[in-house]
């Protein structure tokens, strides 16, 4: 196994197990952090081309920089949403958001 | 990289712990050294020549206490609190160059590293407060965050200025020991003085000294996040306290005053080491002496500060310092021209923030004396 | 890996194991030296000598939240800024003018919130 | 556990800012409550909705004592009341007693009391300074305030012997005379006392962040201190000009001339600079009193067994911290009184604190309670 | 020269008494002089109407509580109001008696908010209820504490001194 | 030969960080957890000789990013529920996890990837990403800055109360 | 003569102990001597150097009651300074050693005290300031008071006085330290 191939199977690991608890998680906090391994995975695939692959070297980190800001972004925002759910139903658990809002 | 690199760095790190410990140790007898005179006291005097052991100590004393974890903290989190606030600042000490050869790592982007680090002993106190589990401590943690990355952006601008300035001078402005040899003999403290000062602001609150001490606040939440450790484990945040401060003396040394450059110290290395140590010694008596006299301030005045006054004076210290590099870069100007117009600029915004603050302290106190009038 | 980049992060990366392990260590020799006297009352959360009441974790104020989210932004600010102040001078003057117009707009983002009194406790 | 799926009942919703509320409770040991005075402070996230004074963890049942004793061992119960200002509570007590048997006290004896009573209101309100620069976070005007203390407690120890609790004064006079070398000694005092004073303007009084921290804080209208019963220097923070040394003048006040310092906001900087200005005052008020000390006996003639005739007698007088007031009961013929209560000016100021605080900011609520200066030696009694 | 307090006026106090009887009226018991103070007694029942007409009539304007106390008389206890007003210089005493068996007197506290504290000590040492106060709880003794240790009746208990467990 | 054991300890490291991420049941310890998996991802980065990156990533995932989660957290009065914090669609997300990663590795080896010899010096990748974000990238970089303020604008319109002003 | 609380600092339980600190001292000194090897003198030495630290870091509670406390904030100011043992107060009892109880001790008090006694970390001590801390004082009458403090916690050094003058106190503290000196002899504490 190349160190390619390494990080390769490496950000698909983190990007499962963040799909995995995106889905299978019910506090938005998790999800959202979650969300942010998914983010990270792509960031771990990102660098690794930006090292071996042809092409793609300065590109890569540029977009591992807006990546990361986006990140920023929506983990500030997505929580802004997250507080003011909890302030309007008492609970950051999403199964119990959704049948609340029937 | 070899085994015997490694093996040099691990013991040069531990030197460095230990010194940073004995340095610490130090610095906290002198704190009260200092405060004492300015006090009309005598300070420690009992535990070996002037009380010199005493804060030795206090640490073998903290060692040899209980370890008393109370029932309601989170365990896992309440022990590893002390560790990540201490390690972030240790870390620091990785890139802070001694003398023009004496860097562990150098990195070429030192200034940007210093950033990043210092945002991460954030996370260690909100968690220490939280595991905690008592009300004191959650205030006094949420205190702290506030306080820490708010002071953390106008340092940061500031610590950028200081980068920006030393492109003209030298092709690794982000290295610290390039902004020391950058510096010449003309420290960035002249030419730029609205940044030190901003600098020692943000240095202030990110140590949590008086007038900024919000976040242990005695005679409010008892001590802050740190109310419910004991022994050892608070001894390390006491540590990391003073380490922190001798850690951003060591900072404002490298990018204000100079670093180890004085008289002679080109031709006499064996000086370099004691001009810093005097510069940073001056810096933190400066801290001590602002201690003494000064009230602390109320969280929202804090606050406002930072994000009202602090941080725009330093984006537009940064913007200024940028735009008069760039004017320089775009007509080919001298390098002192470019250092004399920064310095002017400076200090006139120095001194008209300075008016405008005394202004308003004059006019309150003029009020305040009619309303005393006898 | 060049020698001297490997050299500069393995510094850094023991500089942490060490700052872990120190501290640590120091748990652990207090552990091994200090005497263990607690009684029951002793693990009893401080509160100014009074049983607590109520829970200890209660929330904080939301206006934490947003003083954390403001420093998020201005992070993200900075990291754009540092690559800028890095290379502007030898770029285009759009380079220059682009920061200039990337801190008018955060800028205008924090006079929003100074505007809507986020920033001075109600 | 609260667990996400229920409402968590213990969360108090506050309807304006819909936070959840904090009860944070200080004291009885806590570096900021002067003693063991203990507030439940509801917090809604720094700012403190409302205040539950608890007091009591000082209640030493002195009314009762007083009950078991001759009129002359309760004057050392006296001491121990407002232990700050010793001798403005042995006074109180030794006119009320006074009153109710109508002995005469030699003019000399009045010129001694007055002058070490406004000693210790400067000692007091010296106390208050440092106690205050600590509250706020400022660690040299505590230095300030206790070295210059000590001096005044210097000559107290010449003229009693003791430090704190001197059970000087007796009825129908003082204990003993004057040592010699009293009045020279007291006049460097004031000199002293005046140099300290200038530091003291130096360091709180004219310093920014003390004035950002106090000024504007704690104001409650005149009308609602006066409700309260609130009396001393908050009270003429408060623009209210009552001193009992004017209004009501015991002694020999009337024959000095001082002035009484109000303020005009009632806010904690007023409270501040109001007891400052006592300060000079009373500087002021020792000088003139060491230039007409007469002569003469310092005990007049009072019988060896004290037995008060029945009835009751009300006295009061002007403490550092307000109004003490001794309620004299007597059943007549006993050594003993049948009944004495007493008024302690901390215990009615503190009644306001709640309207105080409410509203302002967790910092604030020390700050405010620092200005009220309490003891709770006579809080508790 | 004399000690203590002189008698306030030396001007006739004789328009304060007879305002105060007017006022007092037929709820007064007794109106006269002790020592330099005039005392007024009132039945219970209407303390509060008095207390209430002494604070708002302009000429009087008894707007400082003094003092609160209670004594207690063996079979009675009375409570005591030292009254003085700061826009005129004249003071005033108000007494009460509940008997020690029925032990209850109306609250103040609507007339002066100051009577607050005054009344839970009352009601802590002597275990006379001021009806109508929101609070009673024990404010200066902790909660359990048996007696009434301001009344004659109550018995000091014998100080237990131990060493150790 | 050290590079390479430093490198498999800090993947298998991120890894278990980033497993304890999704099993643990205190939310405080899923966000301390996800700080060690993204420090990792930022050690990852250092391996690759990104220092500017890895720097960026510790200051905004680390410091950052965390306080923001914390402080929702503590908002939210989450660290107190220990009960299970996954639904129903765990058995399900599990095996649609594990077939997605399965696929992805089989991609990861099958693909022949064109590579070529890693760049050596640090310092100039810095250089050419700086250059490249402002040259090429201008206008991402000023959308960037509207997203942040879009990001700013909506939290304090979101946290704010909802009575007040409404 | 002192007489030692049973349950006291060294928490041996043994009931009540009336010794001098001499006669425990002799008793002490033929135990060391029958040890025999080096590592006895080595943990005294240790245990001695142990002592040294902190007998010269006694943080006390900040923490007083009524009268005293006047006289114990005195103790701390310029004139007499008691920085200068290396005594400087924390409002937390986590990071306290010594409680200086000055003042009355009121029974509504009294939990409070010992809860904040239990709170700190061992090794401990207690110093009982001023009459009513040591035995009620003026106040031995009353309904209300604990007979002094060594009725719910341990006390080390009792001062006399009512209040104690600041010297009386420093003199208590360095009774303590002389105290703390001898425990690693006579093996109590620890």
């Amino acid at each position: 196994m190349t160190v390619l191939e390494f990080m390769l199977i490496l950000g698909a690991a983190l990007f499962c197990l963040g799909l995995y608890g995106v889905l299978a998680r019910r506090n938005a906090v998790l999800v959202l952090m979650s969300i942010e391994l998914m983010l990270n995975a792509v960031n771990v695939h990102l660098i690794a081309f930006a090292r071996y692959v042809i092409g793609t070297e300065a590109i890569a980190h540029v977009l591992i920089i807006f990546v990361i800001t986006i990140a920023a972004a929506e983990v500030g925002l997505a929580l802004a949403i997250v507080l003011r759910m909890f302030r309007n139903w008492e609970t950051v658990n999403l199964d119990r958001i959704s049948t609340l809002q029937q | 990289m070899s085994l015997l690199d490694l093996i040099t760095i691990a013991i040069i790190v531990f030197v460095l712990f230990n010194g940073i410990l004995t340095a610490v140790l130090g610095v906290i007898w002198a704190e009260r050294k200092a405060l004492a005179r300015l006090q009309q006291r005598v300070g420690p005097s009992r535990t070996g020549p002037s009380g010199i052991l005493q804060t030795a100590a206090d640490a073998i004393k903290l060692m040899l206490k209980e370890d008393v974890r109370p029932g309601s903290v989170n365990v896992v989190i309440f022990y590893l609190a002390p560790l990540l606030i201490f390690t972030p600042i240790f870390m620091l000490w990785m890139v802070l160059p001694f003398g023009p050869d004496w860097v562990l790592s150098d990195l070429g982007i030192g200034l940007f590293y210093i950033v990043a680090i210092l945002g991460l002993s954030v996370v260690g106190h909100v968690l220490a407060g939280w595991a905690s589990n008592n009300k004191y401590a959650l205030l006094g943690s949420a205190r702290n965050a506030a306080q820490l990355i708010s002071y953390e952006l106008p340092l940061v601008f500031a610590v950028l200025a200081v980068g920006l300035l030393a492109q003209t001078a030298t092709d690794r402005p982000f290295s610290l020991a390039g902004i020391v040899e950058a510096q010449g003999s003309v420290p960035y403290l002249v030419i730029m003085p609205l940044g030190f000062i901003l600098f020692l602001v943000g240095a202030l609150a990110e140590t949590a000294r008086i007038p900024f001490d919000i976040p242990h606040a005695e005679e409010e939440i008892v001590g802050g996040a740190f109310v419910e450790y004991s022994g050892i484990r608070w001894g390390v945040f006491f540590l990391t306290e003073y380490a922190g401060l001798a850690t951003m003396a060591f900072l404002a040394t490298i990018l204000f005053l100079g670093g180890w450059t004085g008289p002679f110290s080109d031709q006499v290395p064996i000086l370099q080491p004691f001009y810093l140590l005097v510069k940073m010694a001056a810096i933190i008596l400066i801290v001590f002496w602002i201690r003494a006299p000064l009230p602390r301030l109320r969280i929202d005045q804090l606050m406002a500060f930072a994000w009202k006054l602090a941080i725009p004076a330093s984006l537009v210290n940064l913007l200024v310092v940028a735009t008069i590099v760039w004017v320089q870069h775009q007509n080919g100007w001298e390098l002192w021209v470019t250092s004399v117009t920064i310095s002017v600029v400076s200090i006139v915004l120095a001194v008209a923030t300075g008016i405008f603050i005394q202004r308003r302290r004059e006019q309150r106190l003029r009020q305040f004396r009619q309303r005393w009038a006898q | 890996m060049p020698a001297e980049y490997a050299f500069n992060w393995a510094a850094v990366g023991i500089a942490a194991i060490f700052g872990f392990g120190g501290v640590a260590s120091f748990f652990v020799i207090s552990w091994i030296l200090a005497p263990r006297r607690a009684t029951s009352l002793t693990g009893i959360a401080y509160e100014c000598g009074i049983l607590p009441t109520g829970e200890g974790n209660t929330r904080y104020n939301v206006r934490y939240y947003l003083f954390a989210l403001f420093f998020l932004i201005f992070a993200v600010e900075t990291v754009f800024l540092f690559p800028w102040a890095f290379v502007f001078l030898d770029l285009p003057a759009a380079a220059f003018y682009s920061m200039v117009i990337f801190l008018v707009v955060l800028f205008f983002g924090l006079v929003y919130a100074w505007r809507k009194g986020v920033l001075s406790w109600r | 556990m609260a667990t996400d799926t229920g409402l968590s009942a213990n969360i108090v919703r506050d309807p304006v800012t819909e936070q959840a509320e904090l009860s944070i409770n200080m004291g009885p040991q806590h570096p900021a409550t002067h003693g063991v005075f203990r507030m439940v402070l509801t917090l809604d996230g720094e700012r403190v909705v409302d205040v539950y004074p608890h007091i009591g963890y000082l209640h030493r049942g002195s009314e009762r004592l007083a009950e078991g004793e001759n009129f002359q061992q309760i004057t050392t119960l006296f001491d121990r009341l407002d232990y700050v200002a010793n001798f403005n509570n042995e006074w109180v007590y030794v006119r009320a007693v006074e009153k109710a048997m109508g002995v005469e006290v030699p003019e000399r004896a009045d010129y001694i009391r007055l002058i070490l009573s406004e000693l210790n209101r400067i000692a007091s309100h010296l106390l208050f300074y440092g106690t205050y620069g600590l509250d706020t976070g400022a660690m040299n005007p505590v230095m300030i305030g206790f070295r210059d203390r000590e001096r005044i407690q210097q000559i107290f120890e010449g003229v009693t012997g003791a430090r704190m609790m001197h059970n000087y004064f007796r009825i129908g006079g003082v204990k003993e005379d004057l040592p010699d070398g009293f009045v020279p000694a007291v006049r460097a005092l004031l000199d002293q006392l005046k140099v300290g004073y200038e530091e003291a303007r130096g360091t709180l009084t004219e310093s920014e962040i003390f004035i950002e921290r106090t000024a504007g804080i704690g104001a409650i209208p005149p009308e609602d201190l006066l409700d309260y019963g609130v009396t001393g220097p908050l009270l003429r923070a408060g623009g209210i000009d009552y001193d009992i040394r004017k209004a009501d003048p015991y002694s020999v006040y009337e024959e000095l001339d001082f002035r009484v310092p109000t303020g005009q906001t009632g806010d904690c900087y007023d409270r501040y600079m109001v007891r400052m200005l006592e300060i000079e005052q009373s500087i002021s008020i020792v000088a003139q009193a060491l230039d007409r000390l007469p002569d003469g006996p310092v005990m007049g003639r009072v019988p060896r067994i004290l037995r008060p005739p029945e009835g009751d007698v009300y006295v009061h007088g002007e403490n550092p911290r307000g109004d003490l007031g001794v309620y004299l009961v007597s059943s007549g013929g006993t050594v003993q009184p049948y009944r004495l209560k007493i008024r302690g000016p901390s215990f009615c100021n503190l009644m306001a604190l709640p309207a105080m605080i409410r509203g302002s900011y967790l910092a604030d609520a020390t700050v405010i309670l620092g200005s009220m200066d309490i003891v709770l030696g006579e809080v508790d009694r | 020269m004399t000690s203590g307090d002189r008698p306030e006026d030396s001007a006739p106090s004789s328009p304060i008494e007879e305002r105060v009887r007017e006022i007092a009226a037929d709820n007064a018991q007794s109106v006269e002089y002790s020592f330099d103070e005039l005392e007024l007694r009132v039945s219970r029942e209407s303390i509060v109407d008095v207390c209430a007409a002494l604070k708002s009539d302009p000429d009087l304007d008894f707007n400082y509580l003094r003092c609160l106390s209670v004594v207690d008389w063996q079979d009675e206890l009375e409570a005591v109001y030292h009254l003085a007003s700061l826009s005129h210089p004249h003071k005033l005493v108000v007494k009460t008696r509940a008997p020690i068996d029925d032990p209850w007197i109306p609250t103040t506290i609507g007339v002066w908010k100051g009577a607050d504290w005054h009344e839970r000590e009352g009601h802590d040492l002597f275990g006379l209820e001021f009806r109508g106060h929101p609070d009673l709880s024990p404010l200066i003794l902790y909660e359990g504490f048996e007696g009434f240790p301001g009344r004659k009746s109550y018995e000091i208990p014998e100080q237990v001194t131990f060493y150790g467990d | 030969m050290i590079e390479t054991a430093i490198l498999g300890a800090i993947g298998i490291i991120t890894v278990a960080a980033a497993v304890g991420v999704v099993a643990t049941r205190s939310v405080v310890y899923a966000a301390v957890f996800l700080l060690v998996s993204l420090v990792g991802v930022a050690a990852l980065f250092l391996m690759m000789l990104a220092e500017f990156i890895a720097l960026a990533q510790v200051l905004i995932y680390g410091g950052a990013i965390t306080i923001v989660l914390l402080f929702a957290i503590m908002l939210t009065r989450a660290p107190e529920q220990t009960n299970v914090q996954d639904n129903a669609q765990r058995p399900l997300a599990a095996m649609a996890c594990v077939g997605l990663f399965a696929l992805l590795v089989a991609a990861a080896l099958a693909t022949p990837w064109r590579t070529r010899d890693p760049g050596a010096d640090p310092m100039a990748e810095f250089t050419a990403l700086s250059e490249l974000l402002f040259s090429d990238f201008l206008i991402p970089f000023e959308i960037a800055s509207l997203v942040l303020l879009v990001a700013l604008i909506g939290a304090v319109v979101l946290t704010r109360s909802g009575r007040e002003g409404a | 003569m002192n007489i030692e609380p049973a349950g006291g600092q060294g928490g041996t339980g043994q009931g009540p102990v009336i010794s001098t600190p001499e006669s425990r001292m002799a008793l002490q000194n033929i135990a060391a001597h029958q040890k025999s090897g080096l590592s006895g003198v080595v943990t005294l030495k240790t245990e001695e150097l142990f002592a040294m630290a902190r007998k010269s870091s006694l943080w006390p509670l900040t923490f007083g009651l009524a009268c005293c406390a006047i006289e114990m904030i005195s103790a701390y100011m310029p004139k007499h300074d008691f920085d200068r043992y290396g005594v400087v107060t924390w409002p937390s009892p986590r990071q306290s050693d010594v409680m200086i109880v000055a003042g009355t001790v009121v029974k509504k008090m009294a939990e409070p005290i010992k809860l904040l006694y239990e709170q700190m970390p061992a090794p401990k001590w207690v110093i009982a300031m001023g009459s009513c801390a040591t035995c009620g004082g003026p106040y031995v009458r009353s309904y209300s008071v604990v007979m002094g403090v060594d009725q719910i916690i341990p006390v080390d050094v009792y001062v006399p006085g009512c209040p104690p003058r600041p010297e009386a106190l420093q003199h208590g503290i360095l009774e303590l330290q002389r105290k703390i000196q001898d425990e690693p002899k006579l093996k109590r504490g620890l």
